[in-house]
């Protein structure tokens, strides 16, 4: 499976779409978009940071323990860092393979776990 | 021998650094040495990590490098 | 909730981005591709038609009941139809949603539902 | 009165038409009328739509201005 992990201070480039082979079948993405309201306040955005090392090697992990219940051909992760505006994504995730359920459930579990014990965290705090 | 102490987040912010250089010895455990760098610290809801993966509070330090302070995490 | 749906011959063109408001925290877009083997047949396309006013119909009445279960802010759908090479897309959707869990779980059924009893169909001819 | 029968994919190459205009009475009922039109075909995997909505096959023709023959869906 490929697997790419970046992390970026700049607003999130969505890659060029570039399919491996011909038996992909679903091209599913992701973004998590920064939102207005946070537990009732009102956010002008967030503030990101992550244990870089770390995340990158936790999310490996993940994606190779994730591929093998879920085969997939690609997947493709982008985390901003720093300051994020209300409406601009702090994350992009694309998963390519050949049936949708696998897509999806790759998806749906790798922002799971990326919840549970990926080291990034968000802050209210004005740039 | 050294190690490298990290803090992020709100961990940065209640431990009152980033980074720091600690002096420490093989035998002391993860939980020790946070103690002895901020013995009023509450660590209950703090992860720890050594060389870049989670470990438990009472292992030893032996020859890590890197010990992080990870709070809980909020990514996506 | 936001529908859109359309049928199109030419490529399927990714629409611009564009949030309702200020309150959406989850983008998810899924493709279908058209892929090389079928039933182990090496393929160079596939030929789709729709009953385009009924498929509207049951669209609609699959987006607005789904909706009732998995709160979303919009979809947008667009299916291409005549020829499609392998490697196109012959489906895209987009989903906007406050929280993800919706977006995923109002997409992977809104597939399913399609190919359930949404009349529109694919075959082996060539153009 | 006049109803349109549509055929679509492999009910359009089984039945030789996609489209054309049948003569019919409100009382025959969709079966009877697809029968009439092609006695030998087999309707098994077929549904049936009036007016863009799925039918059962023992309705009667009604008001209907548009009967389409759905073959197994398979768009995606």
């Amino acid at each position: 499976m490929h697997i790419e992990i970046h992390f970026t201070f700049e607003s999130i480039q969505r890659p060029a779409a570039n399919f491996p082979n011909r038996e992909i079948g679903t091209e599913l993405e992701f973004q998590g978009i920064v939102r207005e309201l946070e537990n009732g306040r009102a956010l002008q955005g967030l503030q990101y940071e992550a244990y870089e090392p770390m995340a990158r090697q936790v999310l490996a992990k993940h994606f190779a323990e994730l591929a093998q219940i879920h085969p997939c051909e690609s997947v493709i992760f982008i985390h901003r860092l720093g300051w994020v505006p209300v409406g601009e994504a702090s994350l992009y995730i694309r998963v390519l393979s050949a049936h949708r359920g696998e897509a999806l459930s790759f998806l749906a579990e790798s922002v799971n776990r990326l919840k549970l014990d990926v080291p990034i965290w968000k802050q209210v705090k004005e740039p | 021998m050294e190690i490298t102490l990290l803090a992020f987040a709100q961990a940065k912010d209640d431990f009152g650094f980033s980074s720091q250089t600690v002096a420490c010895s093989a035998e002391e455990t993860l939980r020790e040495l946070v103690r002895r760098i901020a013995p009023n610290a509450n660590l209950e809801h703090l992860r720890i990590a050594v060389d870049c993966e989670f470990a438990e509070w009472d292992t030893p330090i032996g020859n890590a490098r890197e010990v992080a302070l990870i709070p809980p995490v909020s990514g996506g």
